[in-house]
Parts: C-alpha cells; structure tokens; sequence
C-alpha cells in the first residue's frame, strides 16, 4: 500500500472518535445546571481570567528543542549511510556533534537548561 | 496453519480473491475499509486489554487483587467502563473554546491511528511500510503533543492550562532523545525501513549484537518514551495530586475516554517500535549454534513473537508507573538536558565508531 | 529562673500585675495595654527569653476579656502563663505579639475570629475558620444560634 | 575531570537506587500468595470481628422476652450526643406504680460509637454488638427501638 | 537567556489558583489560595474552617468523661494521645495518680498510634509524590495495628480507651502477643520503606532543600513535632515533660538540622525505629495492678486552670482548662499542632513549585480536622 493510504488511518480516527462522542450523545443523560458550567477549581470559582500569557520558562524549552530537532533530521540521513561512507562520515560526524555539543555546553553554562 | 508464519500469503490471497470479482477502484475501496476496520477492531481491543492489564498488574504490585467482580476475574471490566463512559453526561465549561475542546480528543486519537500504521506486526502483516518509516513514526507520534496542549488551553482552566504546558516542554524535550537512541540502531542497520530493520535481526536482535551502546540506547528508549507518553514516573501533565487531572480535568465521558484510549495506543506504539528496533521485531529468539534450541524458537509464530516483546516492554513500563514517585518539572528537563541528550549524543558517537571498525556482529 | 524570679522580673516593669502561683504555671495577669512592651521584654532579655509561644486563647469572663498566652523558654526551658487583661467585653482590643512570635498570626486570627478581640496592628486581621461574612463571635458565652447550635 | 566522574557516579547511583526500589515491588508481584485484599461480601461467613468491638448497641432479651431495662435514663445522660432517648411510662407492678420505659429510642445515625452508655447502665441492659452492616437507603430506618415489642422487664430489677 | 526571562514584556501575569477545599494532596477539606507566577508560587494562604465543628464550644456544655471522645475526632490519627491529653489534665486537677499499669498500658498504645500514623503518613506521602503503591504498602502494615486496637478498644479508628482515671477496660489476653507479632514483621518491613522512598533518586532530589525552616523560624511560628525536630528544634514533649511512662524507658529525640523536607521524613521514619523500641522495653513489663482508679459518676473540677501537653503524632498537643467547678468546662482550649504547623506552610513554600508544595504538605503531615477542630 502507499502512502496515501494514510488517508484511511485519518479516517479511522475522526470515525473512531465520531462514533463514540455521537453514541454517547445518543445515550448520555442531559441536565443544566449553572455549577457544571463553571471549570472545575476544587469546587471554588476561579478567580481572574484562565487564558493569560503563560511563563516563558516552557517556551524557551521549545525554542532550545527546535534547535536540537533539526539537528536530528541532519543525523538521520547520516545514520542511514555511516556504513557505506566509513570513516569521512564519522570524521565529519564528530566534528558536527563537537560543535552541538558547544551549543549544548553554552545553553547549559548560560542556565538555560535550569527550571525557573 | 502456514498463514500464521507469513501473512504474505494471506493478504495477497484476499487481494486475489477480490480481484477476480471486483474491479481495480473497488478494490482499492474495500480493502481500504478492511484495512481500517481491522485497526479500529485492534484499538478497541488494545483498549479493552491494556487497561484490564494495567489495573490487574497494578494491582498485584500492590498486593491488591484488582478487578475481580464484573466477569471471571473481572475481565468484563474495562467493557462495564466503557459503557458507564458512554452513559456520561458530556460537559463542557462555559468560557471554554468549545471547537478545540471538541477537536483535541480527534487530534490525538488519528495521531495514534497514523503512526499504529506504520508497524510491523509480523511478516507481511505491515500496512505501510515506508522506506523512512522510522523518521515518519517520530515524526507524526510527536504532534499527539498539540491535541494535549489544545485540550489543555481550550478548557478554561488552570489547572489544564499548567497540565498542557508541562506535557509541551516534556513531550518535545524527550522526542530528541526517542529520536537519537533510535539512530543509534540506525547506523547498524543501514535504513529506515520498518520491516528492512525486522530482517537485518534474522541473525539476531541488535540489542545483542549492538554490544553496550545498543544496551544504552534501550534504556535511555525506554525512559524516553515512557516519558514521551506522558506516563508516570513522568505523568507531570496530569500529576493528579498536584493539577488534580491535569490536561483532561474538564474532560468528561467518551471524550475522557478517548484520551485515556490514547494513553494506552501510545504506550503500546512505543513499546511496539522498541520491541522492533532493539528485540527484533516479529524475530523469534535465536542462540547461534543451538539447532534444536532454534527450531522450537521458530515453531512460535512471528506474531506472538511481536506481541511477547511488546507485553515485555509495556509491563517494564507499568512496573516504572507503580514504583517511582512522580519527577518534579525541573528534574524532569534536567533529566533530559543534562543527561540523556549527552549521553545519547556520546553513544551515538560510540556506536559509529564500533561501525567503523565493524566491531559488532 | 524559677517562678519567684519571673514574677519579680514581671513586677519590676508592670507594678500593677496581679500573680497567682498555680499548680503548674505562675500565672500573671497584666491590664492589656500593658502587653507589648512587657512580651518584648520577656523575649529580647537574656535572663528570660521566652521564645517559644506555645498557646494563645481568649476568655470571655463575664465582666472582662482574657487574652492568654503560655510562654515557654527553649533556652532556660522555663515557662510561665501571662494574661492581658482587657476590661471591656464590648469592643475589646489589644496590641498584637505577632512580630514577636509568628505562631501569633494565626492564633491572633483564630481568636479574633471565635471571640471578636481586636489584634491591633496585626497584619492581616481577617476571619480564619468561619466564613467572612459571619456575624456574631461564637466562642462568646453569650453568643445564639438557633439554626447550628444543639440546645442542651 | 572530577565532575565527569562524579557525573557517571550519580547515574550510576541513581539507576541503581531505582532498580532496588524496583525489586521491592518486583518481589511482591512474583509473590501473589501475600495478597491482602479481602473479598468482602464473600467472606461473610468467615468474617469475625474482635469481641470488643463497638457496632450499635442493643438492648438485651432473654428467651421469657424479658430485658433488664429499668428506665432510669443514666444511658441518655451519658450519651453525649443524644443519641439515646428513653420514654418512660408508668406500669402497674403489685398494686404500685412503677417508672418503665415504653420505647428505648436509639439514633444509629448520631452514634459515635463511644461506648459511654455501656459503663453507665446500673444493670448491665444494655451492651455493645459486633455488627457493623448499618447501610440503609433510608436515613429513618437508622432510627431503632431497641426494646422489643411486647417485652418486659426482668423480675427484681430495679 | 537570563535577559529574556526577566524581560518585562513577557513576565507572565499572576495567576490564582484554588488547591483545595476538593484537591487529591490536601489530604481532607484545606482550601489554600496560591498566586502563581508560571509554577512558582509567590505565596500561600490557608483558609481554614470547612470542617470547624466547634468543637471547643461543644466541651463548654459536656462533662469531662464525654470530652475525652470528641477529642478522638480531631486528629483522628492519633486519637488515643489527645484522649489521654484531656485524661491527664483532668487527673491532674483531680489529684489523682493512676496505677503504674495504666501508665505502661497508655505508653505502648501511644507509641502504637505513633507508629499507625507515621505508616499512613509515609504511605500518604508516596502517594502525593506520584508513587502509589506506597499508599497500599502503608496500609497494609498499619492494617495489624488497627487491628491490634480493635481486639483491645473496641475500635479500628476512634477507639476511646482512656477515661479520667484510667482506661476503660483492661487489655485484651492477646494484646502482648499481637504486639510482639507485629513488631517482629515490621522491623522486616521498615527497611522496605527506606529502599522505595528513601534511597530513591527521583525521591531525594525532590525533598532535600526544599521548603526549608529554620531553627529561628520553627520556634517562632510554634512548629513542633517531627516538623520542628528536623529543623533541630527540640519539642520532644516526652522529653522535657515527661508524662506516663516515658521516664522510664530509654530512647533518643530524633533531631535533625537541616529543616528541609528530607529532613522531616527522616525523623519521621527513625521516630518509627524509636517508637518500635519504646514498645519492646515496656511489653514485657506491664505491671500488674488494676486498670482504673474508681472516679465519681459525674466528675468536677475544682476551681482552677490547667494546662497539659502531650507530644501526638505531629507535635505538642495542649489541653487547656479553666474550670469553675462545675461539671463542664467553663473554658477548653486546644491547642493543636496541626495548627501552629500549617501557619508556616506559607513561610516555607514561597519560591518553590507547585510538586514542592505538594511535598513540603506531606511532610507537615496535616490533619485536617486537627487544625479547624
């Protein structure tokens, strides 16, 4: 099968999930109530807005990710032919992971690996 | 009897079959269909099992008995549950963003459904079977993280909010180093072809042949993915003691369900990809020299084989969930960043080197 | 320093202290606003230090307020009962002892609270147990609540 | 160079320090035999408790349904949540009139189980049962009248 | 990246959060209001009361004998000890000196409750950090010492053992053996607790230095207990006022300087070890004698106050009375420790995260009714 077979695996899953929210609307009792409309908060209102500019601490753990990520795509066509190259692709890989692991040594000292 | 041994035989006698009485497009159409429905048959029972196993294998870690009212030894109960899941009111909150509310559970169960795709589950039993089936599944296995992190901000709620920011900076921290421990097998092999990297361990499975670098590379797998699924010891996104249900606290009913559903597809994704990358796949257990020893290793069909390895991975999954206490946020990236990303890179460079020098078998 | 001490400590600087050597504790009662300056006394001075605060309690008496607070000594592992005496029942207030002794944030608000003492310059002198908009000081003898009291 | 090393001796320590906790749990699940779950409705029949135990009170009859019972309210006193009431009526023994009860009230639901009462009986009516299945749909039926219907008291109980 | 971070532009706003009064690591009915910067928390504040019942309201009306069982509703965990702080407080104003058997009896069944509690607490406490299992584990082996207190009180929780004068009745024939019994599996099963929590990696590293009080801090804010003795405030109340049996054994005051939360599940789990000897000095040598000292049916105190602590699971446990001379109480005071303990949470979680929080609330180990009474 080809890859655009994956069409039926996406179908699968919006059938799947379709299926079993539809039934249980189906079969699922309904009541309203002005407490089920409230987020639960341990049975408190909530104070302030829940939507809000969040800290930046995750971000930067996305942004450091992105870089590492597309470091990875470069090793994976690597990987593939290491054997066949030798020893110019493990020269040429050292030098790419020396110079990662630079990046990798400079985040760390900056602190930007530590949690805040 | 043969089938069970190589389902190429199968698959291509139903395609026959269809063949002579259809024409090409219908063809295509209905096996399409039987393709899909045997995946969803798959899930519901990956569902039914896996959860029945976890409450059971819990259980006996825990000197408890588990289940045991609702069939012979409450086998029934996942079945009662989904059932009383069903019969769930569906709740959404006022403020919430009621279209990515209802769209997050579809996100993650079609990630699921995509990536389950693409796994060998015994010879010929493959439906895509790409030449870069290794970077696809890394690839489409890490954007169950949005269907997380919509659900978590469309819910309207903090706890959610946290939940799904946590499982952000986790899940993508920890695909690097699912991504490169799998590399480290990659240069053995040669290709990123699923069923390629099956046949290259006839003679063996790489995590012996790989000598220790491939032994690190399993382990360093295992706690990633672990952590990748978003299970404990590494279920910060819904760490119920801390953000009470994390990322699904206003979740309720099927589509609960549905995320729950996940969790267990991606553990068995992730176990399913170790188990064919490191165990060899659908291999049976070879010793080099013991005929006999073999022969029987090789009367055990190849899909039991598959499943074996993967039940082996998922129990030493479980039995990381109901030992360790829960990592803390900080601890959890440090984990990552600290550790497993240096020594994942330094063994990767290990690894090379024993190719270079073909100091492996 | 044995009880004898302590009161001749006490008497020294409030004159108008009443002692009662009670079975276990000395027990001292001094008029309210003497209670400050006497506390911060008994805690900064070396011969006394009374750093541990272990007990804080009001008493509603008929015609007057008691503010109770057992004082312990870690260092001389000494301990005496001091009482604030405040002659009013119907607004009572006294100086707080929070800065002194932490434990006095919360026992302060436990007693404003259940008695309607007034913690002058507590910081943050808000209800603790009961709701915020309660009305009336339960722990008073005098206090009537048809609906979550069991009459006896 | 000390750091690298005592980087790898932290991972070592701590893989080890979790393979050992892993143990622990390995061991009981190789070990079903000391499961400690107890079926409950099951085992009714060989579920026994402690003698002592403090399940509701009851009232003592003998096979003449006679009970010991004289009335005098000490129980109701002791009761600290009024779970006890005892209303009393006036029987007619030999000619005179004698304080009894009629209904010996107890409120399983405001029970606390303290056991004052039992002490403080001067004839030993009342003990203590080792029952403990209280569960009821209504909260009326928690409401018992301990004194059976019919019954009366003992002879040279006073 | 420090620049980024503390970049006004994005400096993310504050961000309430109710834990509690229906949260899984509240451990009951807790309501604390966090402000939250990202998962750091700038400050806690308690609020109490869901479960006030009063209970120092209700005493001003019930006789002393009817006093001793409320107080089993307070800290349910470590029931018998309060009960026995308002038995010595009133046999202290009493003037009555009870036999030498009901001393060692109450001294073993306190270091019992001890020991439940600190099993449920450690339990517990596996749970609140992810570890579940532990919860089980918990329960399993304090399963034998409820059990040991059913055969003999009568009761699995609240039991109500000790009256004004003694106790109610006399052990239970078995209550030496089942002791004995248990102590011998559970010194099996200790090292257990260590080689799960306390050697374990993910565990140290999320307690040491974390929610740190100091010596300074833990007098002022009136911490005692475990809690206080980690931060080497020593409040052992068996110690400096010995009560009951404890001037005649031998055991140590576990003190710890480092006041972290390492530091409380450290001396939590050696008071086990402690408690565990205390009981096997006094098991064998329960004297002879009667079980209670006869009292009048309805006991008044004479005019006067009194004040007793006791040292319960959690720390100083205070009676205070004021009697007129009635029957009742004219005023009953509690002091708790749960209360005095929580009032330092606040102190000690600013600057930490939300998963430290969750931890340092184990290791005050709260009970919750014991602070709202």
């Amino acid at each position: 099968m080809d890859a655009e077979a994956l069409i039926i695996f996406f179908f699968c899953g919006v059938i799947m999930v379709g299926a079993g929210v539809l039934v249980s609307n189906l079969v699922a009792p309904r009541s309203k109530n002005d407490q089920k409309d409230e987020p639960y908060e341990c049975g408190i209102p909530t104070q302030g807005p829940s939507m809000i500019q969040f800290k930046v601490g995750y971000y930067l753990f996305a942004i450091l990710f992105l870089i590492f990520d597309v470091e990875t795509i470069f090793i994976f066509p690597w990987a593939v032919v290491m054997k066949k190259v030798g020893i110019a692709a493990f020269i040429e890989i050292v030098i790419f992971f020396v110079v990662l692991g630079l990046g990798l040594m400079y985040a760390w000292k900056k602190k930007a690996l530590k949690w805040e | 009897m043969n089938w069970l041994y190589d389902f190429t035989y199968l698959t291509q006698s139903i395609h026959e079959s269809l063949s002579r009485n259809f024409e090409q497009g219908t063809v295509v159409l209905i096996e399409m269909i039987l393709v899909g429905l045997a995946f969803m048959i798959l899930f519901a029972l990956l569902g039914l099992v896996l959860v029945y196993a976890e409450r059971k294998v819990s259980a006996f870690f825990q000197q408890r008995l588990g289940p045991m009212r609702v069939g012979k030894w409450g086998t029934a109960q996942t079945l009662a549950d989904v059932i009383k899941l069903l019969m769930k009111e569906p709740l959404i909150n006022k403020n919430a963003d009621k279209f990515l509310f209802n769209l997050a559970p579809y996100i993650i169960m079609i990630t699921a459904f995509m990536t389950m795709a693409a796994l060998p589950f015994a010879k010929g039993l493959q439906a895509l079977d790409f030449d870069i089936g290794l970077l696809y599944i890394s690839a489409v296995s890490s954007l169950g993280v949005v269907g997380i992190l919509l659900a978590g901000w469309s819910s309207d709620n903090k706890y959610s909010l946290i939940g799904a920011l946590r499982s952000g900076a986790q899940v993508i921290s920890y695909e690097l180093s699912v991504g490169l421990s799998l590399l480290t097998i990659v240069i053995l092999t040669g290709s990123l072809q699923l069923s390629v990297i099956v046949e290259s361990q006839a003679n063996g499975w790489w995590i012996f042949k790989g000598h220790i670098p491939a032994v690190i590379a399993f382990i360093i797998f295992l706690i990633a993915s672990t952590a990748e699924t978003n299970r404990g010891p590494f279920d910060l996104a819904e760490a119920e003691s801390e953000l009470t249900a994390g990322f699904h606290t206003e979740y309720s009913g099927m589509k609960f369900a549905f995320f729950f559903l996940a969790e267990f597809a991606n553990m068995f994704i992730v176990s399913a990809l170790g188990a064919t990358v490191f165990l060899g796949g659908w291999m049976p257990f070879h010793i080099g020299g013991w005929e006999v020893f073999n022969n029987i290793m090789d009367y055990i069909p190849p899909i039991f084989w598959f499943f074996g390895k993967v039940s082996f991975i998922i129990f030493l999954m479980m039995w990381f969930r109901w030992t360790f206490p829960r990592l803390r946020i900080d601890q959890l990236l440090t984990l990552e960043w600290k550790y497993l990303l240096p020594i994942n890179l330094m063994n990767i460079l290990v690894m090379a080197f024993l190719v270079l020098m073909g100091w492996y078998f | 320093m044995d009880n004898e001490e302590i009161k001749k400590f006490v008497l020294d600087r409030v004159a108008e202290a009443e002692c009662t050597d009670g079975v276990q504790f000395l027990q001292v009662t001094v008029p309210s606003e003497k209670i400050l300056q006497l506390a911060s006394e008994l805690k900064s001075n070396e011969t006394t230090s009374f750093d541990f605060l272990f007990c804080l309690t009001a008493v509603d008496w008929p015609d007057h307020m008691e503010v109770v607070y057992h004082l312990k000594s870690t260092k001389h592992n000494h301990q005496f009962v001091l009482k604030g005496k405040i002659n009013t029942r119907k607004n009572p207030e006294i100086e707080t002892v929070c800065h002194l002794w932490r434990t006095g944030e919360f026992h302060e608000r436990e007693a404003y609270d259940l008695f309607g003492i007034k913690f002058l310059n507590h910081p943050d002198l808000r209800r603790l147990l009961l709701t915020d908009d309660w009305e009336g000081w339960p722990m008073r003898k005098d206090y009537e609540d048809p609906i979550n009291m069991i009459e006896y | 160079m000390k750091s690298i090393i005592n980087y790898f001796k932290e991972i070592l320590f701590g893989l080890k320090s979790l393979v050992k906790g892993m143990a622990v749990t390995g061991h009981y699940i190789t070990h079903p035999k000391e499961i400690i779950t107890q079926q409950y409705p099951e085992n009714r029949e060989s579920l026994k408790m402690f003698e002592r135990f403090r399940g509701e009170v009851v009232l003592l009859h003998d096979e003449n349904n006679e009970h010991k019972c004289t009335g005098c309210t000490a129980c109701e006193v002791a009761c600290p949540n009024g779970s006890i009431e005892i209303i009393p009526k006036r029987v007619e023994i030999d000619g005179r009139k004698v304080k009894a009860i009629d209904q010996f009230v107890y409120h399983l639901q405001m029970c606390t189980m303290c056991g004052l009462c039992i002490p403080a009986c001067p004839t030993d009516a009342i003990v203590m049962a080792n029952t403990f299945e209280h569960a009821v749909f209504d909260r009326s039926k928690l409401t018992k009248i301990l004194n059976k219907p019919g019954s009366k008291i003992m002879d040279g109980i006073k | 990246m420090e620049e980024i971070i503390h970049d006004q532009e994005l400096e993310s706003k504050e961000y309430f959060i109710n834990m509690g009064p229906q949260h899984p690591s509240t451990h009951g009915v807790l309501r604390l209001v966090l402000s939250l910067d990202g998962e750091i928390i700038k400050k806690v504040e308690p609020h109490l009361g869901f479960i006030h019942r009063s209970i120092e309201k209700m005493c001003e009306h019930d006789s002393y004998t009817q006093i001793v069982h409320l107080t089993d509703r307070m800290d349910y965990l470590s029931c018998h000890i309060n009960n026995e702080a308002v038995c010595l407080c009133v046999e202290q104003a009493l003037q009555i000196e009870v036999p030498d058997r009901v001393k060692v009896i109450r001294t073993i069944i306190d270091e019992l409750t001890r020991l439940s509690s600190h099993q449920l607490w450690w339990g517990v406490m596996g749970m609140d950090l992810g570890a579940i299992t532990t919860f089980l584990y918990g329960f399993r082996d304090r399963e034998m010492i409820t059990d040991i207190f059913e055969e003999t009180c009568g009761a699995r929780l609240t039991m109500n053992y000790n009256v004004p004068g003694g106790l109610f009745f006399d052990i239970h024939p078995n209550f030496q053996k089942r002791t004995k019994d248990f102590l011998d599996y559970f010194k099996k099963k200790l090292p257990e607790y260590d080689t799960l929590l306390s050697d374990n990696v993910i565990f140290t590293q999320r307690m040491k230095g974390i929610g740190i009080l100091s010596k300074e801090d833990a007098i002022s804010y009136g911490v005692t207990g475990p809690t206080g003795r980690a931060s080497g405030f020593s409040c052992d109340v068996r110690k400096h006022h010995s009560y009951m049996a404890y001037d005649r054994v031998d055991f140590k005051e576990i003190l710890d300087t480092e006041g972290d939360c390492f530091a409380r599940y450290k001396c939590r789990i050696n008071e086990m070890w402690e408690s565990m000897q205390i009981i096997e000095q006094l098991i064998d040598n329960i004297p002879e004698g009667d079980y209670k000292v006869p009292t009048k049916a309805v006991i008044k105190l004479p005019k006067g106050e009194w004040y007793q602590k006791v040292e319960t699971a959690r720390g100083e446990f205070g009676v205070y009375i004021i009697s007129e001379g009635q029957k009742s109480p004219y005023r009953l005071k509690f002091r708790s420790p749960g209360f005095s303990n929580l009032s330092a949470l606040d102190h000690m979680a600013r600057g930490c995260k939300i998963a430290d929080l969750v931890a340092i609330m184990s290791t005050l180990d709260l009970v919750i009714p014991d602070i709202d009474r």
